[in-house]
């Protein structure tokens, strides 16, 4: 496959808990369901232990859509720790489409260790949705360059 | 400065063939803190450990990254790998580039870029890393199984054989299960009640089993080791101390109309009853929602003829709370509601029946004593059709996706017996295929086939027409001879798919354990771990975790009772050491993270602080208590000014992720 | 006859052959079963295997009485009725494929006859 | 109660009974039917190909002028019903259709399925309600064993006409019981009569309705009602080895009504 150069390639983030989406993702890798390979998988505990602080880290660092992902209402491992991340990230999505960053560009999902086909749907439908949005810059902007 | 290892696996060719392994190895070896960098086969291997253990020692390492499989697959391996080389466990990173890259990316100069993210990622998070040190919990040694069924029953002796407690927790009346309805086992036609009652008395006799029947799992509180549980004891109206289950109570009952459950409706018992002959414990229960006495008052002939005095009609439900190192769930199976087939005429005709029906209609405790007779005019019946996959393989909407596995051979079981007990009975089956992987499986089909001359018909039934001269016109096709058939029949039988008993879902709420979509539990690994869910401390038995026949279950419940034994053997547990902790000096007390924590982990107490001006001042500051908690990290982003942080899986490690991946 | 593709009736169509599991109950329920050269769990079978010609040119194309039983049972969802549709619609918009013409019709009608079945034929049997 | 109706072309011609009888019955009780004045002939059939397009477009048409009166839109005619459903259907959930055919029609508003369709046998049971008919019914029909002839238009495809239980229905097994009479429940009242080969295959329709037919003689019953002209048509004419006389549902309603003239 020729890479086109040009090709605006997103970068997306994807915080997945442990229990649920970490191994529907793993599920998804195994029964060789292709999503792209812009989003990059960082695996945390549960969906609570999102800190809004990390998304605005990662919108600060250049990417262009940040994507949590945790089991569904009712299953966390945890009892109730869904429940939190879903309300943090309520709050925090909303400011952040204050701040002028679309909400299209932040999503939260329920994926169980089950739904590997859910998985990569997800993905697929969110890597295209933020490409049709293009780069990201807003909050890249606001960040002291270092280099 | 971190001394770091980086070793790339191969994976055979599931990682090389699509993630170039020799560029990724290279490209990592120039990472701050790499001095080692390499690439191998198969890292997992004993060779492959090796390795990484000398290059721990060669290259004084203090932290390794592994590109490889997924951490759910062999970060534990890994961890073992390193401590044997004298590093701290915790100083492992795996960077996932089998399930997350090469097995999803066909080109191999994106999945190798990807890769190589994927690495510096781990390597970022692992210059964070710091040693950790697991803590330890006590084993209460006891298990609970839940679920009096053939595979609940198997669990339980077996773990009442290794010397522990056991308790099973079963809501019907008695414990037994779906084996107590089925008259015949294949592939060897065992008379079921033969080989289970038996079983069922060892439970009741045994004096490590404790069964509370009639009873509810209602909440569950606790991890691994140390699970908390309330059970609601139904009040049943008798008291299962004084019963002495002879019954008499039972045929003096004046309400006479209640559907046998036992024998799915097929006949009627009384209000007050014991569901069979052999039932354990073998002590009355009555239904109250058909007892006069407890509906309006008026009544008490039980308690008349009761000469142990064991009739209470003023028993209340009653919750007790015990406590278990492992709990099993044996939760079982149901056939499927027929609502969505009446093509076949189910709740049309009364001599449309499911196989479970079938095989109280041939059990000598059934309704009909072991006749086969038609439930519509209680004759015997000529012609015989029997339905497969009703239900099963159903993609629609109306039934399940999944086989039931079970169907094909207990079809071929009741096609035989009733050629065997009536010849002169025709007997067709239809089915799409038939599955009989088992030992003696297919010899057994072939049988019902060869010897008892069973006619088999690739093809579906489309319809089931009830005429008015009571004989069911049964269209189908027979796919072989490119045939529609109308087959005149005088009782169909429909194989329905079977579905996890409803009671699993919350139940799988309340142990936070996970599920299929079908409602199966989930297994922690689908060929490596498959009786024990991804929940510590929870194990699974029998057909609550997919479809089983009988030694299938009883084998899984034998595993499951292996694995709860092998944990009830230990005094105490290795704790998950990535849990939360909070730093005095930040912590305000403010309450935040004690308010979020499901295990109630977190306590506060005053503590004396010397100030920086030497005077000292008491500050309200929270404390973790390590053993108890879970590490999920709630607290962590409740907590407004930053002092609890988790370990493992700390602010600035995760935040390095995000940096390594979006630079 | 131009040449009518696999894509063609399965774009037409819209009906995902390879959900088919071979069960038959679309021909089990199937009540233009008799009056069919090729049945329903054919056409899906056939269509799937690209071999287009032997349904173009049966009549069984003309007895599907799109009654949607076969739609209604299908345990995969294959919705065989849409399959035969395709067919014959690929059929008749070949030019002179017409199955029904205008000029035979009053032949056909009684005083008593819908139009709701003339309309039909129409629809059915003709471009 | 004020409804849209949609009558068909058939309900204008050779099915004036199912007509008639079905605007007198609904006056009396007490349901406004207005007639939509612009409607179109449906097409008598929905095409299942995705790809047909133009001959939907008169039903979307109907459809959409629905939609400007704002209330639900009732029809009588089974097969009305069915492609009108259908239509609806593939406007809501086709997106692909849906452009097509809003590209083609030019509406000022495109037309994603708004209205609401439901056949006048749901109205009865839904929004006026079978036991409201029972109290109305001055005229009851009590001892006629009715079998209900539901063909198959009426329930199928079950997913999107969603009328009632495909395979089990009792919508008017319930009216029957509405009006005073016995239903008769046998096993081929969902199955097809045949009707749309009537043209093409006479032995073929005689064959399906004689089945029909006789399975609901066979099960004791004296007449069979039918929303479906076509099936009425068939039942009546093809179905030559049984004489069960086959009456429109609409007829026996303004009779229990006491409203038939």
């Amino acid at each position: 496959m020729q890479v086109n150069e040009k090709e605006f390639k997103p970068t997306i983030v994807a915080f997945c808990c442990n229990w649920c989406s970490y191994a529907g993702a793993d599920l998804a890798g195994t029964n060789r369901l292709n999503y792209p390979a812009d989003v990059k998988i960082i695996r945390v505990p549960c969906s609570c232990r999102v800190n809004p602080m990390f998304i605005l880290r990662a919108f600060q660092r250049g990417a262009d859509g940040v994507i949590m992902c945790g089991c569904h209402p009712g299953d966390c491992h945890y009892t109730t720790g869904n429940y939190y991340a879903r309300r943090r990230m309520t709050l925090l999505f909303s400011m952040l489409d204050y701040l002028g960053i679309e909400r299209e560009r932040t999503r939260v999902e329920w994926v169980s260790a089950a739904e590997g086909a859910k998985f990569a749907a997800t993905m697929n439908e969110f890597v295209e949705t933020v490409t049709k949005l293009g780069e990201n810059k807003r909050l890249e902007d606001l960040r002291c360059k270092e280099k | 400065m971190q001394r770091i290892g980086v070793f790339v696996c191969w994976c055979g060719s599931n990682i090389a063939a699509t993630v170039d392994v020799e560029a990724v190895s290279e490209a990592l070896k120039s990472e701050p803190g790499v001095v080692f960098s390499t690439n191998y086969q198969y890292m997992c291997s004993e060779a492959g450990q090796n390795m990484i253990k000398d290059a721990i020692k060669e290259h004084n390492l203090t932290g390794v990254v592994i590109c490889s499989c997924s951490p759910r697959m062999h970060e534990a391996t890994f961890r073992k790998t390193v401590q044997g080389a004298g590093l701290n466990p915790y100083m492992v990173e795996i960077a996932n580039i089998r399930e997350q890259c090469s097995w999803i990316h066909k080109d191999k100069q994106t999945g190798t870029e990807k890769a190589i993210i994927l690495g510096k990622a781990a390597i970022a998070k692992v210059h964070l890393n710091a040693p950790l040190t697991a803590g330890e919990s006590p084993v209460v040694k006891r298990a609970l199984v839940i679920g009096g069924g053939i595979a609940g029953i198997q669990t339980a002796l077996d773990i009442a054989e290794a010397g522990f407690d056991v308790d099973i927790v079963e809501t019907k009346p008695t414990i037994g299960g779906k084996m107590t309805q089925i008259d015949k086992t294949f592939p060897t036609l065992d008379c079921a009640a033969c080989i289970l009652t038996p079983k069922m008395v060892d439970c009741a006799q045994n004096e490590k089993i404790h069964i509370y029947s009639y009873s509810e799992v209602t909440a569950v509180k606790g991890f691994v080791g140390n699970f908390t549980v309330s059970i609601k004891k139904k009040a049943r109206y008798v008291d299962t101390t004084k019963c002495t289950g002879c019954g008499v109570c039972t045929e003096k009952c004046p309400v006479k109309n209640v559907p046998n459950e036992f024998n799915l409706g097929m006949n009627n018992r009384r209000a007050i009853y014991i569901p069979f002959a052999q039932a354990v414990p073998k002590v009355a229960t009555i239904d109250a929602d058909y007892c006069n006495m407890l509906k309006n008052g008026k009544c008490g002939v039980c308690s008349k003829v009761c000469t142990a005095g064991a009739i209470d009609y003023k028993q209340q439900d009653e919750i007790i709370e015990e406590r278990y190192g492992a709990i099993v769930a044996a939760t079982g199976f149901n056939p499927i509601k027929l609502d969505n087939f009446d093509e076949f005429a189910y709740s049309q005709s009364k001599d449309v029946i499911t196989s479970l029906e079938f095989e109280r209609l041939t059990n000598a405790a059934g309704p009909t004593s072991g006749q086969l007779l038609r439930p519509s005019d209680g004759k015997h019946p000529h012609t015989i059709v029997f339905v497969q996959c009703v239900g099963s393989r159903d993609t629609s909407g109306c039934g399940k996706p999944y086989c039931s596995k079970i169907c094909c051979m207990y079809t071929a079981k009741h096609a035989m017996l009733t050629r065997e007990k009536y010849p002169d009975t025709d007997v067709y089956v239809f089915y799409i295929d038939v599955r009989t992987p088992g030992k003696n499986f297919d010899e057994f089909y072939r049988r019902a086939v060869e010897d008892y001359n069973v006619h088999y018909i690739k093809g579906m039934v489309g319809k089931v027409a009830p005429r008015a001269d009571g004989t069911l016109d049964v269209q189908a096709s027979d796919l072989i001879s490119n045939e529609q058939l109308h087959i005149s029949a005088d009782l169909v039988v429909l194989a329905a798919a079977i579905e996890p008993d409803k009671s699993a879902r919350p139940l799988a709420t309340m142990l936070t354990a996970s599920m299929d979509t079908n409602d199966f539990f989930t297994e922690a690994h689908a060929k490596l771990r498959p009786v024990e869910s991804p929940t510590a401390g929870v194990f699974l038995s029998g057909t609550c975790q997919g479809p089983k026949d009988i030694p299938e279950t009883v084998s899984q419940a034998s595993a499951a009772a292996a694995k709860v034994i092998g944990l009830l053997c230990k005094d105490k547990l290795t704790c998950n050491p990535c849990v939360a902790h909070s730093d005095e000096m930040l912590c305000n007390g403010c309450s935040s993270c004690e308010k979020v924590c499901p295990y109630g982990a977190i306590t506060y107490s005053d503590k004396e602080f010397r100030m920086p001006d030497r005077t000292t001042a008491i500050r309200r500051v929270a404390a973790v208590n390590e053993a108890v908690c879970q590490g999920c990290g709630a607290c962590t982003v409740a907590c407004p000014s930053g002092a609890m942080d988790l370990k493992g899986f700390s602010n600035k490690q995760i935040m390095a992720e995000v940096d390594a991946i979006c630079k | 006859m131009s040449k009518v593709t696999k894509e063609q009736v399965l774009r037409s169509s819209g009906v995902n052959v390879l959900k088919c599991m071979r069960c038959g109950k679309c021909s089990a329920t199937c009540p233009s079963y008799d009056e069919m050269e090729y049945h329903p769990h054919q056409f899906v079978y056939m269509v799937e295997k690209g071999d287009l010609e032997p349904l173009l040119n049966s009549d069984s194309i003309y007895k599907c009485l799109s009654c949607y039983a076969c739609v209604e049972r299908c345990p995969r969802g294959v919705e065989p009725a849409k399959v035969v549709e395709g067919i014959r619609n690929a059929v008749l918009r070949q030019s002179g494929m017409n199955h029904i013409k205008a000029e035979n019709i009053p032949e056909m009608l009684d005083e008593d006859l819908p139009q709701q079945a003339i309309v039909s034929a129409f629809r059915k049997y003709k471009r | 109660m004020t409804f849209s109706y949609y009558p068909g072309c058939t309900l204008k011609t050779k099915a004036k009974d199912l007509d008639r009888y079905g605007r007198k019955a609904a006056e009396a009780l007490g349901v406004t039917l207005e007639e939509l004045p612009d409607w179109q002939c449906c097409g008598g059939t929905f095409s299942m190909s995705k790809d047909e397009i133009a001959s939907k477009l008169s039903a979307v048409r109907s459809l959409a002028s629905a939609k400007d009166k704002g209330n639900d839109l009732v029809t009588l005619c089974s097969a009305c019903h069915n492609v009108l459903k259908q239509t609806n259907d593939a406007m809501k959930n086709d997106p692909d259709f849906s452009a097509k055919a809003n590209n083609y029609m030019k509406l000022d508003v495109p037309y994603n399925g708004e209205t609401n369709v439901i056949h006048y046998l749901e109205m009865l049971r839904d929004k006026v309600g079978f036991d409201k008919i029972a109290e109305k019914v001055t005229n009851p029909l009590t001892g006629k064993k009715i079998a209900a002839y539901y063909g198959c238009l009426l329930l199928r495809p079950g997913k999107v006409m969603q009328m009632d239980n495909p395979e089990n229905p009792t919508i008017i097994e319930d009216f029957i019981k509405a009006i005073g009479a016995e239903p008769v429940v046998y096993p081929y009242r969902n199955e097809c009569c045949g009707g749309y080969v009537t043209m093409e295959d006479k032995a073929l329709a005689k064959k399906k309705s004689n089945k029909v037919a006789l399975s609901a003689a066979e099960n004791g019953a004296d007449m069979i009602i039918t929303a479906c002209p076509l099936c009425l048509y068939n039942l009546n004419k093809n179905a030559d080895e049984s004489d069960i006389p086959v009456y429109y549902f609409t007829e026996l309603l303004a009779e229990a009504l006491g409203v038939k003239d």
